[in-house]
Parts: C-alpha cells; structure tokens; sequence
C-alpha cells in the first residue's frame, strides 16, 4: 500500500474542503445576511459534488487506489484515508446529488425564511454540510475509527436535519425514532468492527483485511454489518424509522437521505462483506436474499396505500434497497458456491441498481419539493392537474416515475433486467434449494415491478393529471429555473444511463476487479450497442434501438397522421348525460389502490372508517358521508411497540429502587456488604 | 492459645471487648432515648479503657493521644451533645416501638457469628496477643449498622453511625496499636464536626418534617411516579399522520 | 455483410408482416365468434375498415387533455411494434430478436400499460380512473404468473432470446416436459387477461362497471384511437404467436430460402386460425367473472406457472 | 512541591476568605479569582511533572504521579469553570430570593472547601488522609446539598449524610485492614506504613485474605461515593435537591475522586492477589449499575435527577473499563473519567441555566429552549449528543475503545453493554429533545447566562474526539502503565 498522495484523492480533499467552507459560510455569515446562503454555502456545495465526481470518477475510470493518513484520533492510531474504486464510486454517486441539490437548494430554501413559521437558516446550512462532509469522509475512510466517527456524524447531522421544522411534533417524533435507530444500528456495526479488530490485532482496515476468521466469527461478524448497516439501508423490519424521516425533512434533504444515505448502507455491506471479511458464504447470500425479496415487496405494497407523496416515495426507498439487496444476495450466493463470474454479475446488478435508485429518487423527491412549494400539499388528494400549470416539473417527475417503475429504455429497467438475468442463471447451481428459490424470487421480483408501475401510475396519475382538487393548485406556477436544472440534470443522467447501459458496466469493472477480482468481459462483447451480460446466444438487451424505435414511431406518426388533418376539437369529457363532471368526481389515491388493498388485505393492519351524518326528523336522511382510510405497518405493532413497552414497564418495575425510605437504602448497602464478605471468605 | 495463658493486660483486653460488645448489644435492644445515649457513653468508655490498657500493654504512648481523644468524643462531647439536643428537642423520654426486638438480636448474634466466621481468615496473620478481637470489632461495626437500619429516630442513627466509628476504632487498637496520629486527628476531626452537623440537622429535620421520625423521609421516593406505557417512544405508528 | 444485411431486411419484413397481419386476426376471431354465436359476421378485414375510418375521422380532445394525453398513443404503438419485432412469427435466427429478450418483451408491455393507464386518468373522469385502477392491478397479478412461465421456458432453454430459445425447442424436437403443459396453461390464462378477453374483460361491452380496458381508452378517438385499438390487435396477435412459438414450433422457417419462409408463414397461419377458433370457443363457453374472482383466476394462473418451475427443477433437470 | 502547597492551600485560605465576605457581591467574582490561581498552579505543577515525572514531597506525604497529576488539573479547572457559572447563577437566585446572606456565604466558603478536600483526597500520599479527605468531602457537600433548606433539600441531605457516612466508614475499616496486613508484613512501629508509595512497593507480600477483605469494605465505602447500583440512592436525590454548580462538582469531580481511590486501591489489590478478583467484582457492580441507570433514565420527571442517572450510568461503564483491566480497557477508563466530568459538569451548567429560565425543574414544564435563548438550547442538545457518545465528541472516542477491548476479552459482554447503551440514548435522548425543542409556553423571556465554561467544555470534549494532543496521551498512556502495567500504545 503506497503511502503516496494521489491525485484523486486531492480532488476528494477539494471536495471537503469546500463542504467545509460551505458549512463555515452558513455558520458565520448567514445569520446577518440570508443571501450567502443561497450564493455562498450552495455555491461552495456545487463545487464540492463537482470535485467528488470528479475524483471518485477519476479513482474509478483509472483504476487508483491511493491511500493517506492524518496525524488525528488515537495517539496510537493515525486517520487512515483511502480513496479506491468502489468508494469512487460513491463518492460519484453522492457528488452528483450534491450537484444538484445545489442547484435546486437555492430557490427551494427561501420557503424556510418567510412566513409565520420562519426557521434560522444557519443551522440548515452548517448541518447540510456537515451531512455531506460526513458522507464524504466515511466513503474515504480506511480504518474503522474514522469510518464510525463520520458514520455517526452523518446520521447526526441527519437528525438535526430532520428536526429542522421542530414546531411539528411529526417531526420531533421521526427524528428522535431516527437517531435512535441510527445510533443502536452504529453500535451494531461498532460490534462487527470489534470481530475483525480482534483477529486483526488492529483497527485500520489493512490489518482486517488481513485477518482470518474462523466461520463462526466471520458470520457473527457479517450478522452484525448486516444488521447495522441494514437498518441505515432502511430494510424491513428494520426500516421503520424511514417513511416517518424522509418525508418531515426538507425537499432536497430527503433527496440527499434517499438517494445518498440509505446508498451508504449498502456501501457497508459490500464493503465489509466482500472487502474486509473477504470470502463470502452463499448461506449469507440466501438471508440477504430474503430479507432483500421481503423489503421489496412490503416496501410498494406499504407505498401503494401511501396518500402523502413523500410518504410514498420513502417507502419505494425500502423498496429499491430490497432490490439492491437481492442483487447482493444472489452474488453472495453464487460466489458462494463458486461461480464467480454470475456472482461479479449479481453484484454488478446490484451497483448498477444503486446508482440508478440515487438518480431517479432524488428526482423524484425534488419533484415532490417543487410541488410542495409551490402547492404546500403533500397529500395527493389535494392535488391533481397540475401538468398544466407545471408542465416541465411533470415531465420530469414523469421520466423519474418511469424509471422507478423498471420501464424500458429508462435506467431502473436495466438493472432490474441484469437481476433478473442472474437469478435466471440459478440451474447453474448445485443446490436444489436454492434452484427453486431464486426463481422464485425473480417472480416475487416481477410482481414487485408491476405493483410499483401500479403505484407510478397512481402518483403521477393523481398529482399532475386529472383536474386540480383544491383552489391553490389550480393557481400553482412553474417552479424556478433553478430547481428545475437540478431535477433536469438527475432525469438527463437516468435517460443517459438507461440508454446506454454497456458503457456503464465497462466502467464498474475496475469495482469488481477490486472486491472479486473478476469482471464481465461479455457483457460488451458485441459493442456499445448490445447489452449481452452473459453471452449474446443467452440474453441480449439494446436500449438504444428501443429508444430510436420510439423516436421513429413519433417521427411517423407526424408525417402520415397529422399533416394535413384538421386541427384537433376541444369538446368537454362524455359525462353520461349527468351533468358537468367536477374534480370531486374523480378517482382519489385511495379509490385507486382500493383494489389492490382488497388482493392484499392483511398485509396491512386497515382501519375503514364511515361517518355518517344524518340529518334529523322523522325519516333520518343522510346527509353528508366522510370515509377514511388508515394502513398501519405491522412490523412497527409487531416489533418496536413491544419493545417500547418492555423497556418502560422494566423502568417502571425497577422503580421500587429508589423507594425514598432511608432504611431501605441502609439495608441495601449493609446487604450488599455482607453478600460480598460471603463470597470473598 | 488459650485465654489462661494470656497476661493479665490481654486478659483485661479481651475482657472489655467483650463488654463492649454486650454494650452495642443492650443498645441494640435499648428503645428508649436517655439510656440509649448512656449506653453510647458507656461503649465509648470501655474503648477508651481499652485503648489504654494496649497502649500499658505495648508501650505506644500515642495510643494514650488517641485513648484521650476517645474519651473526649466518645465519652463526653457527643454524648452531652446528643442529650442536649434531646433535651432541646424534647425527646429525651421518648421511647420507640422495636418491631420483632427478640429477632433484632438474634440477628445480631448471627451478625457476631458472621463476622467471627469472616475474621478468622485473617486472624492468623497478627502476632498480636489480643488478635481474636479484630471479630468484635468488626461485629460492633456491623451491629451498629442494624442499629441504623432498625431504628426510626435520627437520633437512634447517629447513635449507631458513632459506634459504627467506634468498633472501627477499636479495630485500628486491637489489630495495629492504633492509626498513624494524623489520621487519628483528621478522624477526630472529621467526627466532631459530623457529630455537629448532625445537631444542626435535628433541628432542620424537625422544621420541615414535624418530627425525627427518618422513616417519614421520602417526599424523594420515585416509586409511586411511574411512566405512562403510552409513551413508548410514540406509539402512534409511523403510519398517515394525518 | 450481404447476408446480415438480407436478414435485417428479412427482420424488417417480418414486422411489418406482423402488424399488418394483426388485424386481421381480430377479424378472424370476430367472424368465427359470430359463426359459433348464430350472429350474422362481418368480411374478415373488417378491423382494417374500421382503423381507415378512424384515421380519417377528425380528432376530437377533451377540453383538458394534456400533452401526455396526446403523446400516449404514439407510445404505446411503439411499444408494440417494438414487441413486435422480437417476436420470431415466421422464422427465427433473426438479428432482430437481440434487440430485446422475453423479460424485454413484458416490460414493453408494462411500458404500453403504464401510458394508457395515465392517459385513463388525464381526463379526469371516474370511469378513467376506474379503468386505470383495475388495469394495474390485474396487470400486477399477471405479470408475475407471466414471468414465471416464461422463465420455465428460459430455463430450459437456458437463454431468454425468443428466437434462440424457439429453435432450441424446435430442435429438441418433441419432448414431453410436464412443465411445458403447465406453463401453456398459465400462459394461456395470462393471455387471455392481459388481452382483456372473457373472462377477465370483454372488449364488446362498454357497460361501465364491467369493463377494465375499454374504461381507459373511453375518451380517445380518431387517429388516436385508431393507433390504440391497432396495438391492441397486435398484442393479441403477439400472445397468440408466443404460444405458437413456444409450445408448438414446428415449421418456422430455420434457414432463409424462399421455400421454408413460405412453410413458415403457411405454418403460422394455420396454428394462429386454430388458436383463434379454440379461444373463441373458450369465449363462447365462459361468461365474464366479476372484478374481484379475478384475482383468484389470476393466482392460480401463478399457481400454475410456479408449479411449472417447480416440475421443471425437480423432474428435468439431473438433480 | 511549593506548587502544590499553593494549590492546596488557596482554597482553603480562600474558603475561609469567603466565610467572612462571602455575601458580598464581590464574593462571585472572588471565588472566580481563587480558581484562576488553583488552576494556574495545579497547571504548572502538571507541566512540573510532565518535565520531571512523578514527584514526592519531602514529608512523603503528598504523592503526584500521572494518575493524579491529570485529575488534579481537572478538578481544578472543572472548579473554575463552574465557580465562573456560579457566579451569575447565583446572583438570580438571590434576586429571587431562594438563598440569602448567610447562606450565600456558607455557599461560597463551602464550595471552595469542597475544591480543597477534593484537590487534598487526590494528592496526598497516606490512605487514610485520603479517607479522612473524602469525609471531608462529604461534609461540606452536605451542607451544599440543604443549601436550599427545603424540606426535599433536608431530606436529600440527610439521606446523602447517613449513606455516604455509612459507607465512608466501611471504607475506614478496609484503611485499617490494609494498615493491618502492611503492618503484619513490614512489621509494626513505622508510621509509614500507610503510605501509597510505601504499600505499593510492598504490595507484592501482602497478606492476600486481609487484602480481600479490606477490598470488599473499601469497594463497598468507596463505591457508595462512586454511587454504584445498589449504594447509590444518595445520588439523584442529592444532585436534585442542591444549587446546580454543586450538582456540576458532584457529578463532574466528587465522583471522579471516588473512583480513583477505588482504582488506587485495585491496584495494590491486584498486586497482591495475581487473580482478577477485584477486577471482577468491579465489572460486575459497573455493568449493573450501568443497566439500572439506563433504564432510571426513562421514568424521570425532574431533569437534574435524570442527569444525575446518567452520571451514574457513566460511573458504572469506568468502573466497568477499569475491571476489565488490560492497556486498552484503562486507557478507555482513563479517557472517559476526563469527558465525562467535562461533559457532564457542562450539561448540569447548561441545565441549571435551562431550570432557571423555565422556572423548574420538571421535564414537563421545560420546552421549546432553542426558541427561548438558542444559546442554552444548543447547549443541552449538543451536551446530551455529547454524554450520549455521538462523534466527534471525546466520549464516543473512549467508549468505542472501551467496546472494542470488551470485545477482545469477553465477547459476549458486549451484549448488554449494547443493550445499556440503546437503552440510555433512548431515556436521555426523548426527554432532552421535549425540552429543547417545540414552541415553547407563552411569556418564556431568556436568562442572563455565562455559556463560556458551556463552550470552552464542549470544545475541549471536541477537540479530544478528533485527536488526543500529546502531552495528555503521554499522560494517559503512563497512567495507564501504572495501573494496567502496559501501554495501549
């Protein structure tokens, strides 16, 4: 290991040198004048995403692994730093989102200083900052010091953005259940750093790497990363704390947490799994399999009864990272039991899956942002129409709900189809268990992509089409050039990357050569244009002719269909004779997925509620109706309120301690003297 | 070796340390106010005896410095301290319950045991004649915390916390011909002004709770303000907050 | 270099022979269900009248469509020529088929859905929502139960290529695979809810509270309306060549001489006529099911295809 | 040794100053000015050290190595810091009428005692000025704890008074029991045998039943002042019922003391058994009262006592380190006595500023701080995030080491320590975050507050999470040699 300076690694410095001035700007200046807030923190925010995509870009492009240390932390034990491919790329993934919160920030943070419920703005800066700083360094980390101080620093700072808003109690309760969860998951991981640092005679990652574990302990080790990190990756029942923390923050906070701090979860796993622990057993890959396949599914079911959008799409956030898992899972399975090219594909997947989930949910929650500020509704009932007043918000909230359903040619699609591929590679396995199972789970896969196009449809459907549900909606406006540049930019690069998908996997090699020492020398086999991940006979993908295909039918339809033909009449909607048709008549989100909740019932605890008013007399006449609907998550019934109560009935049990009679204290002291004189003589 | 083999001084010795402990014995059983303090005087007294018999018995003049501190404290300030008080506050005829007072001594008798049990570890290890005493003044030591824990009156406390002190006077006599004179002093010291404060607080005690009773105490108790279950870190679920 | 470019031509041909048949077919369907129900049945190129009419008719908006609203049909008609062109109908071995695989194939059906479904909401009519509503949800049922059969085949096969797949059956020659029959069945059911014919759907009736697809579609017409139904067509003729391919492959052309296409398109066509008649059959025979036996209907088709995976890992394969 | 004559003699000439004058409005800044000058000395007397390493006064009767030379410093400072809050502190309550002219004087001259005893307990050399030192220390602090003369403060007092005395005095028989096996070892008729350097040199002979023995009685006097589960019931009620800078000293040095004799006394019992007995007993008492504290944490109602829980909480987890023994553990045990007292004397000054402004001290009635006066609420936010381990703070520093080296030697224990962690964040974190945040109640004005001690701990607490300068590791690292007998390094 060269204890040399790369290049690389001085752009990552750049990048927290200038989330660091980003932070000290808000810290110091903001309070007198707002305005640095906009042009000062923002600004130097933009240049710190821009210098980490571009040395994470480098570090992964070059293949570079350069290392570094500080002079900081324990006398024992300087910071050791290291920027490699697989932290490149994160540092790619986060940059990009850094880039374009920055864009968008600026407009969407002036919502915060005005009105009654004005909010001082420094702390959303410094803390913002800090956030990114702590991503950034926990990517560079190489020991596990570091690594755990800026993990925590990033939830941390996660907290207080969440609590930012903290005159509503929503807020304070997702953030306290966040920072809870958080710090027990912290712990967790701590424990697992604690297996290898003890095999390894070291905290610094080099030494872990080094250390052979025996299969107990590697697993016990692998057990508590998985669980750790599982719980910042938001996977069920673990992901509790998510749907209640995503949507409080602020708009392009919640697209930084989506879309880059769940992300850092999965760069635990991977990293410790297939990097510090090194030799993966399949049996770990079924339990990520499963746990992947059930986050999946519960994660859209649970979205699809969701009327609060950001509610919604946190809950495709669980969604996407059972995706993501699933992809591990099969790679950890398939390396597993030796096949280590299918497993580089699964892993690939998986990437591949991640990079896109950031891309087109941190669009889709800008999106959410830019409707909330200009509607102040989150509830999708109270929306509708609104691709008329905000035509280009919707259509790139439209690109982002085409990729998040695993529609071709958009991004999602891709790598939903590279898992499917590997799962469909299961009869090359020896194990009859896992033949079956992994099918299965491709199926339970598709299912979950039908439910989330369901749920798409549904989102779009009711925000952005259909006629506007309140007063304020139909006078919404487009949303500055600003906020509209970051949601361009996010929804340019998910066409880019589903487009050309071949490219994109060329450039992970460097990542798998590093964990698995292997790459996919097929899938560009046939060039830029085919997609063949294992072999053009066994499967073959060509987003590009999919895309011109399109483009030509448009091209068609204009010059045969259209020229010459008279132009369109505009006639009121066929009502059936009844009379004008009002907004009020529409489909609601809950009229919509009452179907689905009747396939699934069970899945959630469902509270159907009918008042009736009825109006007084001799014959009662009903006169008005309200129904309303609440899904409630099992695993939060099932897990987390029964542990609650434990802990409070034990704190209430152990009460009778400190009964306030000095003789009771007397007699415990004297008890405890002659217990210990017993045991000693 | 025997008692019969002994000198007349470590007879003397053993002999007073066993009346003192038949001192903390009779204060244990002791339920009323004025004999109780007696009786402390008493216990201090023999101390006192004892502590100069060693200091005959192995010449160590400063055990004599330290026999006349005894007797100051012991014997003569914090009882005339107490029945002052006791008079002040008058109490000085009052005399309390004793729950189950045939159970209190049978207890302390297993107490003398216990502590006899537990020293015998250690006696071997003093070439001291008086050596089987260390398990007295361990058991007064221990006594005089049940005197604490049995009895209600502060009073009856402080009563039990200074002999407490005492048997681990004796102790430092019995077992090493006393502590090194400084810390003999701080001790004293340390006594004299607790034995102060302890007066100061009779009176506060009797200001804001109308009585001596330390029973009463517990305005502080935490065991009748539990948490509502409810409160488990929010139990509404993350479901609509609407 | 000619010969890949004679296949791209022949790949190009073969769409467009798809499309162009596709309404056809639904004539066929048509008059044979007219036949078996004593009705009085149109010419068989029927469908093509009724497309020119509508491409020549004047386009009528609601007053608040969108551009969305607009744009849906062009995709969805892409979507299905696209799907189209994968499909091996009269040979295989085609470039073609690279373009996209069997999972490819579904998501261009997803992504035709997905469009029709908001183009059902853009209005805001109840009945749109209505229609868009059940639509994804049955689609979310059958999706699965699809996948699941089509990996059966792939596994088999062990590729996902339509066309490499086809020939591989086609050489294997005949073999009696359980999982084969159970994955005809299931994709059979599929079929028939994904083209939304008895008994999931009827496309005859626009009787509000039965229809799923028609309910999306109510508020579109001319050219639109012209593209959506000609998709339609072409996605029944789509499943229908699917099946044909898969379970009955023989005499699709393997080479490209004059005389194997010709078999192949004469093979083709007669197993598309019988398939109809067998389906119209089916139709005659079953009344529509309410919305929610649906789901059940829709389960077990899963059922079905699960238990063809399972047949297949267990019976077929050397353990 | 002049230095450390000043340092112990300016408090208590300063004590007694302050008995004469201590109601004057002068006298806050007089008690102020006495820290300064203990600090100062108790500083270069530490720079004294550092140079020269461990030192013993003529008489033999003070003794500075490593291990107290560090603890000095602190209490010294953590003593001005606080003497600076107090000042202003209080000055309110006078003007609200709670303390008057006496008792303000016997406030100061007390506080100043109190500094004196404890700066007394850590440097001398002989056991039992240490023992008399700590009662000492408990007498003073009594008078402290009824300051407020109300009957909860009598009935704290009292409590503190009797417990304390209790215990104190069993640790008195353990001094004698040492007295007498070091005696019964080197022979009667010196009168240094009392003395730390002496026993510890001869530690290895001593007799290993006396020294059982005597460990049980000193852990058990000794421990009831760390306020270990179940000797610790003097503790909230103390902390609760007395003027808020004493609760700072109490939680942020009377404790530390304690401790210190504890492990002083470890480390001749270890010398001489060659088993972990002592070790054991320690980590078992830590880890009980570690888990009990944490879950107190959650049915608290009145928020000086929920801290004065966590105080214990953070007791038991040292007590746990240092029984755990080992270069790793001590060091972690070592590092966490010193944030621990910065933190937490930090939050008690934040808090009384906090109770001061609401008006009380119930958690119920406290709300909406970071409106009120941002400085305070940030304070207590970021002093919670700090006592509840968050990085970059130092106490995430020691208890992640402190994990690790459980880790290394007794895996499984790793369990509950998790457990008491989740636990405790989740009883401090949901009522501090009530407090701090949310609209707070109508007509709420700010109060006068000094935040400097506040900011000047809490960076201190920082700056010892990002890196440990380097004299202090070396001072770590040679206490930790002396008590664990290697370097962590």
């Amino acid at each position: 290991m060269s204890a040399t300076v790369g290049n690389p690694l001085l752009l990552a410095y750049a990048a927290v040198a200038c989330t660091m001035l980003s932070g000290a700007v808000s810290l110091l200046a903001v309070r007198r004048h707002p305005g640095f807030l906009h042009f000062g923190s923002f600004l130097f925010l933009f240049f710190a995403g821009a210098a980490s995509v571009a040395g994470g870009g480098w570090s992964l492009l070059a293949k570079l692994t350069v290392t570094d240390r500080f002079k900081l932390g324990l006398p024992w034990l300087d910071w050791h730093l290291r920027l490699d491919p697989l932290s490149g790329f994160f540092l790619m993934l986060l940059g990009t989102l850094v880039v374009a919160i920055s864009l968008y920030g600026p407009s969407y943070t002036r919502e915060f200083a005005r009105g009654p419920a004005a909010q001082p703005l420094p702390p959303l800066g410094v803390f913002t900052a800090l956030f990114v700083l702590g991503m950034q360094l926990m990517l560079l980390a190489d020991d596990a010091l570091v690594f755990m101080i800026f993990w925590e620093m990033m939830s941390l700072s996660g907290y207080f953005l969440v609590v930012y808003q903290h005159q509503h109690a929503a807020n304070r309760h997702a953030a306290f259940l966040y920072l809870l969860l958080a710090h027990v998951g912290a712990l967790v991981i701590l424990l697992s750093f604690g297996v290898l640092a003890a095999f390894g005679g070291g905290l610094t990652f080099d030494l872990m790497r080094a250390a052979k574990l025996t299969p107990l302990w590697a697993t016990i080790a692998f057990g508590c990363a998985f669980a750790g990190f599982g719980v910042k990756a938001g996977m069920v029942p673990l992901h509790v704390w998510l749907p209640d923390a995503h949507p409080v923050a602020p708009s392009h906070i919640s697209a930084m947490m989506s879309g880059a701090m769940i992300k850092m979860g999965i760069y635990g796993i991977v990293r410790l799994s297939y990097d510090l622990i090194g030799d993966v057993q399949w049996e770990w890959g079924v339990v990520v399999l499963i746990i992947g396949t059930a986050s999946s599914l519960l994660g859209v079911l649970y979205a699809l009864m969701q009327h609060d959008l950001k509610r919604l799409l946190a809950y495709h956030s669980i969604e996407n990272i059972g995706i993501i898992l699933m992809g591990l899972g099969l790679s950890m399975i398939f390396l597993g039991s030796g096949h280590k090219m299918l497993g580089t594909l699964g892993l690939v997947a998986a990437l591949y899956h991640t990079i896109n989930h950031a891309l087109f949910k941190g669009l889709l929650f800008l999106g959410a942002g830019a409707v909330l500020y200009r509607t102040h509704a989150r509830d999708l009932d109270h929306m509708g129409g609104l691709i008329h007043r905000m035509p280009v918000t919707a259509f790139l909230f439209l690109v982002g709900c085409v990729a998040i359903s695993a529609l071709p040619p958009l991004n999602g699609f891709v790598s939903e189809w590279l898992t499917f591929q590997t799962a469909l590679q299961a009869p090359a396995l020896k194990n009859g268990l896992l033949r079956t199972m992994l099918p299965i789970a491709a199926a339970l896969l598709a299912l979950t992509g039908a439910l989330a196009a369901a749920c798409f449809v549904k989102a779009f459907g009711i925000a952005f089409l259909g006629r506007p549900r309140t007063r304020r909606v139909a006078r919404a406006r487009e949303v500055p050039a600003g906020m509209l540049g970051g949601m361009g930019l996010l929804a340019t690069l998910c066409l880019l990357l589903g487009v050309f998908p071949t490219t994109v996997i060329e450039a992970m090699a460097p990542i798998t050569q590093l964990l698995v020492h292997e790459a996919l020398p097929s899938a560009a086999a046939e060039g830029w244009l085919w997609l063949t991940p294992i072999s053009p006979q066994v499967a073959s993908y060509s987003a590009p002719f999919v895309v011109a295909a399109i483009v030509v039918v448009f091209g068609l339809g204009y010059l045969f269909l259209k020229r010459g033909t008279a132009p369109a009449r505009r006639a009121y909607a066929w009502d059936c004779g009844f009379g004008q048709l009002t907004q009020r008549m529409q489909y609601t989100s809950s009229a919509f997925s009452q179907p689905i909740r009747r396939v699934f019932g069970g899945v959630w605890k469902v509270e159907e509620k009918i008042d009736t008013l009825a109006s007084a007399g001799p014959i009662p006449r009903v006169t008005s109706l309200h129904y309303s609907v609440h899904t409630h998550d099992w695993s939060w019934l099932w897990c987390y309120v029964p542990i609650g109560r434990l802990v409070l009935a034990a704190a209430n049990r152990i009460g009778f301690i400190q009964t306030g009679n000095i003789h009771t204290y007397l007699k415990f002291s004297f008890v405890t003297l002659l217990v210990f004189l017993w045991i000693v003589s | 070796m025997g008692i019969a083999a002994l000198g007349l001084y470590n007879q003397a010795i053993i002999l007073f340390a066993a009346l003192a402990l038949f001192t903390s014995f009779i204060m244990l059983a002791q339920a009323r106010m004025m004999p109780l303090i007696f009786t402390f005087a008493w216990q201090g007294l023999l101390l006192t005896v004892v502590s100069v018999l060693v200091a005959i018995a192995s010449d160590h003049p400063h055990l004599h410095i330290s026999a006349a501190i005894t007797f100051c404290l012991k014997v003569v300030v914090i009882p005339w301290l107490l029945y002052r008080l006791s008079a002040k506050l008058n109490m000085q005829y009052d005399a309390e319950v004793i729950e189950h007072p045939t159970l209190l001594l049978l207890g302390g008798v297993a107490l003398v045991i216990f502590s006899y049990h537990v020293a015998q570890s250690i006696i071997h290890l003093s070439g001291l004649a008086t050596r089987n005493t260390i398990a007295v003044s361990m058991a007064i030591e221990l006594l005089g915390m049940l005197l604490m824990i049995a009895r209600k009156s502060a009073v009856a406390q402080v009563i039990g916390f200074m002999s407490m002190e005492s048997g681990i006077f004796f102790a430092a006599v019995v077992s090493t011909y006393g502590m090194p004179l400084i810390v003999e002093l701080g001790l004293a010291f340390d006594i004299l002004v607790a034995s102060i404060l302890f007066g100061v607080f009779f009176f506060h005690l009797r200001d804001s709770f109308g009585s001596l009773n330390v029973g009463q105490f517990n305005r502080l108790s935490e065991a009748n303000d539990p948490m509502p279950l409810r409160d488990a870190a929010g139990e509404s679920s993350p479901g609509d907050p609407s | 270099m000619d010969r890949e470019l004679t296949a791209w031509a022949l790949a190009a041909a073969q769409a467009l022979l798809f499309i162009a048949a596709a309404p056809l077919l639904a004539g066929w369907l048509q008059r044979v269900k007219c036949h078996m129900q004593n009705r009085a049945a149109p010419a068989v190129w029927q469908p093509y009248r009724n497309l020119a009419k509508l491409l020549r008719k004047r386009m009528l908006l609601a007053e608040n469509a969108s551009w969305l609203f607009r744009a849906v049909p062009y995709i969805v008609f892409g979507a299905m020529l696209l799907a189209a062109a994968v499909v091996p109908l009269i040979a295989v071995r085609l470039p073609s088929a690279a373009i996209a695989d069997m999972i490819v194939l579904v998501g261009f059906f997803a992504l035709a859905r997905f469009f029709t479904a908001l183009a059902g909401l853009d209005i805001g009519t109840a009945f749109g929502g209505m229609g868009a509503s059940r639509e994804m949800m049955v689609s979310a049922l059958a999706e699965p139960a699809m996948l699941m059969a089509v990996f059966t085949l792939s596994m088999t096969a062990s590729t996902t290529n339509l066309s490499v797949a086809t020939g591989y059956i086609l050489e294997a020659g005949l073999v009696l695979r359980p999982s084969f029959l159970f994955a005809l069945l299931a994709l059979a059911m599929v079929a028939v809810a994904e083209t939304s014919r008895v008994p999931v759907d009827n496309p005859a009736t626009h009787l509000e509270l039965t229809m799923l697809h028609e309910a999306m579609i109510l508020e579109y017409g001319g050219r639109h309306l012209a593209l959506i139904e000609w998709a339609s067509q072409i996605k029944l003729m789509i499943y229908s060549v699917l099946i044909v391919d898969f379970f009955f492959p023989w005499g699709i052309a393997t080479e490209f001489s004059a005389a194997a296409l010709a078999v192949g398109v004469m093979a083709v066509a007669a197993k598309l006529m019988l398939l109809a008649v067998i389906l119209v059959v089916w139709e005659t025979v079953l009344a529509k099911m309410r919305l929610f036996r649906v789901p059940q209907f829709l389960g077990f088709a899963l059922m079905l295809s699960l238990l063809a995976m399972l047949t297949h890992v267990v019976l077929e394969t050397g353990g | 040794m002049t230095l450390l004559e000043v340092t112990l003699l300016v408090p208590l000439l300063g004590g007694l100053l302050l008995a004469i004058v201590g109601h004057r409005p002068i006298a806050g800044w007089i008690n102020v000015a006495v820290g300064v000058v203990t600090f100062g000395a108790a500083l270069a007397m530490a720079l004294e050290v550092f140079a020269h390493g461990a030192q013993l006064s003529p008489s033999r009767m003070f003794y500075i190595d490593a291990f107290n030379v560090y603890l000095v410093v602190l209490t010294a400072f953590v003593g001005l810091t606080t003497s600076i809050f107090s000042r202003p502190y209080m000055r309110h309550e006078v003007e609200i009428g709670r303390v008057t002219d006496r008792r303000l004087r016997l406030y100061h001259s007390m506080y100043q005692c109190f500094l004196f005893s404890m700066l007394l307990a850590l440097s001398t050399n002989n056991l039992g000025v240490l023992w008399v030192a700590m009662e000492l220390a408990t007498l003073t602090t009594v008078l402290l704890v009824s300051l407020y003369r109300t009957p909860e403060a009598i009935e704290a007092a009292w409590k503190y008074f009797i417990l304390c005395g209790v215990g104190i005095a069993q640790a008195l028989f353990g001094t004698v029991l040492i007295y007498f096996a070091a005696e019964s070892k080197l022979g009667g008729g010196r009168d240094d045998t009392l003395l730390w350097t002496v026993l510890h040199r001869a530690a290895g002979g001593l007799d290993p039943a006396v020294i059982t023995l005597a460990f049980v009685f000193l852990l058990v006097g000794y421990g009831t002042k760390v306020g270990l589960v179940p000797l610790h019931n003097w503790l909230p009620d103390a902390h609760s019922e007395g003027p808020t800078p004493m609760s700072a000293v109490l939680s942020g040095l009377l404790l530390n003391v304690a401790l210190y004799a504890l492990v002083r006394v470890k480390m001749l019992v270890d010398a001489s058994l060659h088993t972990n007995l002592a070790g054991h007993l320690m980590m078992g008492f830590g880890l009980l009262s570690f888990t009990v504290a944490g879950l107190f944490l959650h049915r608290q109602h009145d928020v000086k006592r929920m801290f004065s829980y966590s105080s214990i909480e953070h007791m038991g987890l040292i007590t746990f380190g240092f029984g755990v023994g080992g270069p790793l553990a001590t060091f972690a045990a070592l590092l966490h006595m010193t944030v621990h007292s910065l933190t937490k004397s930090a939050i008690f000054i934040t808090v009384g500023h906090a109770c001061q402004l609401a008006g009380t001290q119930r958690i119920d009635h406290i709300r909406g701080l970071i409106r009120t006066q941002p400085a305070i609420g940030w304070g207590l936010l970021l002093g919670t995030v700090a006592i509840t381990g968050f990085p970059p703070f130092g106490v995430f520093i020691s208890e992640f080491l402190l994990l690790m080296a459980t880790m290394k030697s007794w895996p499984w224990l790793t369990i509950p320590l998790l457990l008491g962690f989740g636990v405790a964040f989740a009883g401090l974190a949901r009522h501090t975050q009530r407090m701090v945040f949310g609209e707070p109640p109508p007509g709420q004005k700010p109060v006068e507050a000094n935040m400097l001690p506040v900011v000047v701990h809490l960076l201190l607490v920082l700056w010892l999470g990002l890196a440990i300068p380097g004299f202090l590791s070396r001072w770590f690292e040679q206490a930790t040699i002396l008590i664990a007998g290697a370097s962590p390094l």
